[in-house]
């Protein structure tokens, strides 16, 4: 079914070890920062809006009372 | 075609425009009128122009007054095409000048804060290329243009050598020569003595008596004998 | 007009919500294939005859590579839709773009050079492959770089779509003359990228893999323009629901 | 148009009739004498990009080796290098002045098309910049030790190559018109996108050199011209008129 013989050879790469699992774990980090960054964007959006929301009733309020 | 005439600034509308020509041929055969209709604008988070309404007749000067930050500026920028408008429109003879700009342009000048002129340029140079895209010129007309600012003395010196208030008046003659029938006027007055003042309303009253239009953002009140002055007040929010 | 359910699928409200609803589903499936994909690339499938093991760090290689294409030409296509009709939705879609592409870009980079060591005996060959990846990580460098240096979202979302307009034009010709430019020095190109007689043990994980980079890049793409819409969207009343809720 | 006016008046009338309205070539001989009045009464900025290309020359020959037959061998990728970094050093100001003053703003507001004034404003800047740069690559061909018969071919490949370079850059110099010292974001936006022309410019004077024929490259370099003559003007009025707003 599979061409390693046993765990350690499946490690050992036949002898790229050193090339191909640095390319996986690279590859994975970049997936894994891309939902991170997107989750801090998504955040901060919500932070921005929540923010201006909130002055924007502030003014409201304030324009009611002085009318 | 010309390469440098009328450019669909879009294309879709270009094409319902043809229709709606070839349905009314009225069309487009209204006054020379200019309106603003709920026109919005943002800067950034700023919400500038909250829904701006006016209108100017032929013969007309609109003067815009209102503090530092009302949106002076930014509503004559909208009006000449230079800023979008989010909402609202600006018509031109009853059409959206957006449906074809650079026909709109042509009917147009605009006179920002700074007068436009390049420093290393003679007054009569400057105007020999900034109007000259425009219309063909006479050195006769160029010669009565700066004579009519009192600006026949010096204009032959290069403009980094003049006063604020000699270029403003090399800056006013390039306003005449566009022979056009909207003036829209930032400030026309700044750095002019009380005798250029007096000039600018001098000129704006003969622009109105020949049919033209004009809008001008003003901090003093323009001296314009004309009945055809009125106001618009923008207000902070 | 019918141009009005072109604006309606395309209103804010509309594109927030059903990003929200859509992200689960691509990010489930694109987890799915990517784990189904390195299975497949890492453990079932033979070791090529003449590369041995060294020649599965295509299965990472390939899909980046491929990505940060389709992310620039996504960019590039949302970017010019913004610019032609004024659509903010769009210009959001192109801010999300960027980041993401960028940083495949920078992924099939390095796993190329890694890939090269065992091959070629160096990091870095000035192969025609490799060379162009460069040459489209410098221009979203500078697609960002331009985005950056603007503080009014809007002029820095229609600035920055000119850009990549121009820069899409341009990537076809930057690669053909990269293409023509080592034609004539010859170097050594021991890399392939999938051949045609490729056997399916090989084949098929590399096709899971491209299906499913393809669908995260959509998954993290959802929850990019999210952002990027809240951000563009200002006095809305269905903000008010969407960041309260 | 409509020249309907009330009144007689002394001064022409309030429209500008067509009678009275440029030609094209009119318009764009107009725009070029102003451009090349104004570069000489600042005869300084001309000066420097060629005394930058004369001083990159001259580097290589005193960090790599005197001897010619050396030198003779890098001259292409020296003189491409060398027209490449002075084509950028005038970009900055393309446009800018212009913006500055509020004379840009006027041509946007002319009626005229800003594509045909910005395309003329170009050939301005490839006239004062491209041209000289192009006439002083055959000097620097012989200090690098290339023999006479090389020359035209070098002069031929500059020439063409420099109108691409000034078209690339005048939509660099249109997109960044808005940004604050905006030396290195111009740089990272135009160089990659220069590479074609680097690639293909440097083939036709090594061919040159070589002696054999450079035409194929040749060409190709006329063809990218062609082609930035279409796309180029086009892209940066755009730019403009988003950085005017």
């Amino acid at each position: 079914m599979n061409s390693f013989g046993s765990f350690g050879a499946f490690l050992g790469m036949g002898g790229y070890a050193a090339f191909v699992w640095p390319s996986y774990a690279l590859t994975l980090a970049v997936m894994g920062l891309n939902v991170l960054w997107a989750k801090r964007l998504l955040a901060r959006a919500h932070q921005v809006a929540r923010r201006r929301l909130a002055i924007q009733e502030e003014s409201r309020l304030a324009t009611e009372a002085s009318t | 075609m010309d390469v440098y005439g009328d450019i669909p600034a879009n294309w879709r509308d270009l094409v319902l425009r043809k229709f709606s020509e070839a349905e009314d041929p009225q069309a487009g055969m209204s006054d020379f009128t200019l309106k603003g209709e709920n026109v919005h604008l943002w800067r950034g988070e700023r919400h500038v122009l909250h829904g701006v309404h006016f209108s100017v007749a032929d013969g007309q000067c609109l003067q815009l007054t209102g503090p530092n930050g009302a949106g002076k500026t930014s509503l004559l920028r909208t009006v000449c095409g230079l800023s979008y408008p989010e909402e609202g429109h600006i018509l031109w003879r009853g059409e959206d000048v957006r449906l074809d700009l650079p026909a709109f342009h042509a009917q147009l000048a605009y006179l920002g804060h700074e007068p436009p002129l390049k420093m290393e340029l003679t007054a009569r140079e400057n105007l020999h290329y900034w109007v000259g895209v425009r219309r063909r010129l006479s050195s006769r007309e160029l010669d009565g243009a700066l004579e009519r600012v009192g600006a026949q003395r010096w204009a032959d010196r290069p403009v980094r050598t003049l006063s604020a208030g000699q270029k403003r008046r090399v800056a006013l003659a390039g306003l005449t020569l566009m022979a056009v029938p909207l003036w829209l006027l930032d400030e026309p007055t700044t750095n002019l003595d009380a005798e250029g003042q007096r000039l600018v309303g001098r000129l704006i009253d003969e622009h109105l008596a020949a049919g033209g239009l004009a809008m001008a953002a003003v901090h003093h009140e323009l001296i314009i004998s004309s009945q055809g002055l009125r106001r618009l007040e923008l207000r902070l929010e | 007009m019918a141009w009005t359910w072109f604006h309606r699928l395309a209103s804010p409200p509309h594109v927030y919500r059903t990003a929200e609803r859509l992200t689960p589903w691509f990010a489930w499936s694109a987890a799915i294939l990517i784990v189904a994909g390195l299975i497949g690339g890492l453990y079932l499938s033979p070791p090529d005859y003449q590369q041995g093991d060294g020649y599965r760090i295509l299965y990472v290689h390939a899909p980046s590579a491929w990505l940060s294409l389709l992310v620039y030409t996504t960019m590039a296509v949302a970017g010019g839709i913004g610019l032609i009709w004024r659509m903010k939705v769009a210009h959001a879609v192109a801010a999300s773009c960027a980041p993401i592409g960028a940083s495949f870009t920078l992924a099939a980079l390095v796993t190329g050079s890694l890939w090269g060591k065992p091959m070629w005996g160096t990091y870095w060959q000035w192969d025609p492959r490799l060379t162009s990846e460069l040459l489209l990580f410098f221009l979203y460098l500078g697609y960002m770089g331009l985005r950056a240096a603007f503080e009014d979202v809007q002029r820095s979302d229609r600035i920055s779509a000119v850009l990549a307009v121009v820069g899409v034009i341009n990537v076809p010709i930057i690669h053909y003359s990269v293409v023509w430019w080592n034609s004539l020095h010859q170097g050594p190109s021991v890399m392939y990228l999938g051949k045609p007689t490729m056997p399916p043990s090989m084949l098929v994980p590399l096709l899971i893999m491209f299906v499913g980079f393809t669908l995260f890049f959509a998954a993290v793409l959802l929850m990019r323009l999210r952002g990027e819409v809240l951000i563009r969207e200002r006095a809305a009343s269905w903000v008010r629901e969407v960041v309260h809720s | 148009m409509n020249n309907v006016m009330a009144g007689e008046a002394e001064r022409p009338l309030v429209s500008a009739g067509t009678s009275g309205t440029p030609s094209v070539f009119a318009v764009t001989s107009l725009m070029l004498a102003r451009d090349l009045r104004l570069a000489f009464r600042k005869a300084s900025q001309l000066v420097q990009p060629l005394a930058f290309f004369a001083l990159i020359t001259t580097l290589f020959p005193l960090a790599v080796t005197p001897e010619l037959t050396q030198l003779r061998r890098i001259a292409p990728g020296v003189v491409w290098a060398a027209a490449l970094l002075s084509s950028l050093l005038a970009l900055e100001f393309l446009f800018r002045d212009d913006a500055q003053d509020g004379t840009l703003e006027q041509y946007a507001l002319s009626g005229r098309s800003l594509t045909g004034l910005l395309a003329a404003k170009t050939a301005a800047h490839w006239l004062l910049t491209g041209l000289p740069l192009a006439l002083m690559a055959p000097l620097a061909g012989v200090a690098l030790g290339v023999q006479g018969a090389a020359l035209p071919g070098i002069l031929a490949s500059v020439t063409v190559g420099t109108v691409t370079l000034s078209l690339i850059g005048a939509v660099g110099a249109a997109l960044t018109l808005g940004v604050r010292r905006s030396g290195a974001l111009l740089s990272l936006l135009t160089l990659p996108l220069s590479i074609p022309v680097l690639i293909f410019g440097a083939r036709a004077t090594q061919l040159a050199i070589q002696g054999q024929p450079y035409g194929a490259p040749l060409t190709l370099l006329a063809a990218l011209a062609v082609f930035g003559i279409t796309v180029s003007p086009l892209a940066a009025a755009a730019a403009v008129r988003i950085n005017l707003e």
